[in-house]
């Protein structure tokens, strides 16, 4: 049993991880503002989620999991909330996303 | 859970490398408000720093004020004294620089005498921290040494320290107090339903979490200065959300500015009462029959004076900087 | 060891971040990065408590996801209509868009 | 184990020193209250570096525990963080005001200002 808990939380952590650099290779390479915010968002919620959920299975029932568990729920309320904000204070700022092609600069005229 | 402590100093290394690297960029960056930005990074790795050096308090601390409170007032400067950037080239100057680098090499040359770090023979481990890691325990009775020795060992200089907060509150209460005529513009995120929602479910959130580290400084980290800050940014993030006319009918001028003497007084007050009890000033023994359970009434009411100072300057500070309008 | 790996992997996103800070260009891709900055803080130090054995320290990671959370909102705020609690909209916000390769504005002049 | 040695004092000397250099060189005042904020970043930093210790952790007592960090330097650096953003705000109060007076806050042309005035 603890054998199982022990690599189940291990393959959270490494899957975790992997989304977090994931997430931030994005921001660094991906071309324009919008998909960049895309890419962050990765972190907020597979990256933490996955990272927490494994240090929960190792920490076991106490309360170390219930601060976790906080954590988890903060991250989940504050993250979306202010990618949504990132995005739309960028948008009314005026700051148009990078378009492939003529026919979509067309359409997304404001 | 594994126990077993392990050696931090290549995460140390790192995040200092980091530091450096973030330092030069906001020298070299004439964008004033990308150095604002580039500060709060700053901060959070310094935090994450005293984290690893095994300064929880610090962490807390430099956490809830570095990159919360002190990059919103510099926002504010910049959006009232209308900067954007610098207007000049940032070529090195010379004489600056050649004085920074001279003092550099006298400090660094000082360093060769200093004990390696870490080095738990160092002489500022062996004398008085090490009385205060043995018998706090036993004294105070309560788990955190940084509490002990804030409140009790260090009363009257943390009394001091309040004071200072405190006088520099007046301080900015005298430079912008004074009331600006100006017209009262709408607040714009008040029709971004999304922030509105998330910001109700996260304040009251936020304000029992700042109880519990208030209450709960004496046994894990937290205590007085942390928790005034994080109420404080509850109420920050109340006035960004809502806007300022509805924070300010909550949190009203008057009793904010007797809250912001009030703390300091309540502290004072204990002193004095221990002075009644037959004790010297601060000395909490007097508090209780019990010496321990004494030391634990008086933390604890000082540490509540902290807090209640701390916030209520916070919070008077953000009320002045945002009520003054744009010249 | 997963512990440490873990901690590798987010010091790495934390490098590459900063050089999206440090480069912009735009002002909304350093709030942006400031923002991912703080979640991976958060990160960090629950994994830190992990590694040195202690993790009764997760109330540290409260307080960052919070004050992360107040500061983009608080800087958002200053973004778009140039002042943190209400006020009008500035023309200079239309600079934060081009980042700090702009020509130094010349409006520093009293209105 | 990673030999840290000296190299933490080193780079909190580089930090302190970049600090004081923007204070310094820049003249815009708000780049000025940065360099000065990364200055006291930096000094607490090294009072922090001087009291940890190798084997120990957070100063917060807990059984099985033996070695723990020196908590002096955490008490003073922690006020001293308190009181540094409160000093900072006052810094900041008086830019807002010197704005309002020459409608500037580049030192150089403050200066200029007054030395105009002065004639």
């Amino acid at each position: 049993m603890a054998a199982i808990l022990d690599l189940s939380s291990w393959i959270c952590l490494v899957a975790g991880s992997f989304f977090a650099l994931v997430s931030s290779l994005a921001v660094l390479r991906l071309p324009d503002y919008y998909s960049r915010i895309h890419g962050a968002g990765i972190t907020d919620t597979m990256g933490a989620g996955l990272i927490l959920l494994g240090l929960a299975l190792q920490a076991g029932i106490s309360l170390v999991t219930a601060k976790l568990a906080l954590v988890l729920i903060f991250l989940v309320l504050t993250g979306p909330t202010a990618s949504h904000a990132l995005a739309k204070a960028a948008y009314r700022l005026g700051l148009d996303p990078v378009l492939n092609s003529e026919k979509d600069k067309a359409s997304s005229s404001r | 859970m594994n126990g077993g402590v392990i050696d931090t100093g290549l995460i140390d290394m790192i995040l200092l490398a980091f530091l450096v690297a973030i330092t030069w960029a906001i020298v070299r960056l004439r964008d004033l408000f990308g150095a604002v930005m580039l500060t709060g990074i700053f901060s959070l790795i310094s935090a994450c720093l005293f984290m690893v050096m095994d300064a929880v308090d610090v962490a807390f601390t430099e956490a809830a004020v570095g990159a919360g409170i002190s990059t919103v007032l510099m926002l504010r400067t910049l959006a009232l004294t209308k900067g954007r950037s610098e207007p000049h080239h940032n070529r090195l100057e010379l004489g600056p620089l050649l004085l920074v680098v001279v003092i550099g090499a006298i400090l660094i040359y000082g360093t060769f005498d200093m004990p390696r770090y870490g080095d738990p023979q160092a002489p500022v481990h062996t004398e008085m921290a090490a009385r205060f890691i043995e018998q706090s325990g036993e004294e105070i009775g309560i788990p955190n040494i940084v509490t002990s020795v804030l409140g009790s060992y260090r009363g009257y200089d943390t009394f001091g320290e309040t004071t200072v907060v405190f006088t520099a509150a007046i301080g900015v209460f005298l430079l912008l107090g004074v009331p600006r005529r100006g017209r009262r513009a709408g607040d714009a995120l008040r029709n971004d339903i999304v922030l509105r929602i998330s910001a109700k479910a996260l304040i009251p959130l936020i304000m029992v979490f700042a109880l519990y580290v208030q209450f709960h400084g004496d046994y894990g980290p937290g205590g007085g200065f942390q928790a005034g800050v994080i109420w404080a940014a509850a109420i920050v993030l109340y006035t960004l959300v809502f806007g300022l006319a509805r924070a300010e009918k909550i949190f009203r001028r008057r009793p904010l500015e007797l809250l912001v003497a009030g703390g300091v007084l309540l502290y004072g007050a204990v002193g004095v009462v221990t002075m009644a009890l037959g004790g010297n000033f601060l000395d909490y023994d007097y508090l209780a029959s019990d010496p321990v359970a004494g030391q634990h009434y008086g933390i604890l009411l000082i540490e509540l004076g902290v807090g209640i100072t701390v916030a209520a300057v916070m919070v008077a500070l953000f009320f002045l900087f945002v009520r003054r309008r744009q010249v | 060891m997963m512990f440490a790996a873990a901690m590798a992997a987010i010091l790495t996103s934390m490098a590459m971040l900063l050089v999206r800070a440090v480069q912009g260009p735009t002002v909304f891709d350093r709030i942006l990065s400031v923002n991912a900055f703080g979640t991976k803080t958060v990160l960090l130090i629950a994994v830190l408590g992990f590694l040195t054995g202690r993790p009764a320290f997760l109330d540290l990671a409260l307080v960052y996801a919070l004050m992360n959370f107040i500061s983009t909102i608080a800087v958002l705020k200053f973004t778009r209509v140039g002042s943190l609690a209400g006020g009008q909209q500035l023309p200079a916000d239309a600079q934060a868009l081009q980042g700090s390769e702009a020509p130094p504005e010349t409006q520093v002049a009293e209105s | 184990m990673v030999d840290v040695g000296l190299y933490n004092y080193w780079a909190v000397i580089v930090l302190m020193m970049t600090g004081l250099y923007v204070v310094i060189a820049r003249s815009n005042l708000v780049k000025k209250l940065i360099g000065l904020n990364v200055f006291q970043v930096a000094v607490i930093m090294f009072y922090i570096s001087i009291g940890k210790v190798d084997t120990g952790t957070a100063p917060i007592l807990e059984e099985g525990i033996e070695a723990y960090s020196n908590p002096v330097p955490h008490v003073l650096m922690l006020t001293a963080i308190v009181v540094g953003v409160a000093t900072i705000a006052l810094a900041l109060a008086l830019v807002v005001r010197l704005y309002g007076a020459y409608g500037t806050i580049e030192e150089d042309e403050i200066a200029e200002m007054d030395a105009a005035e002065e004639l």
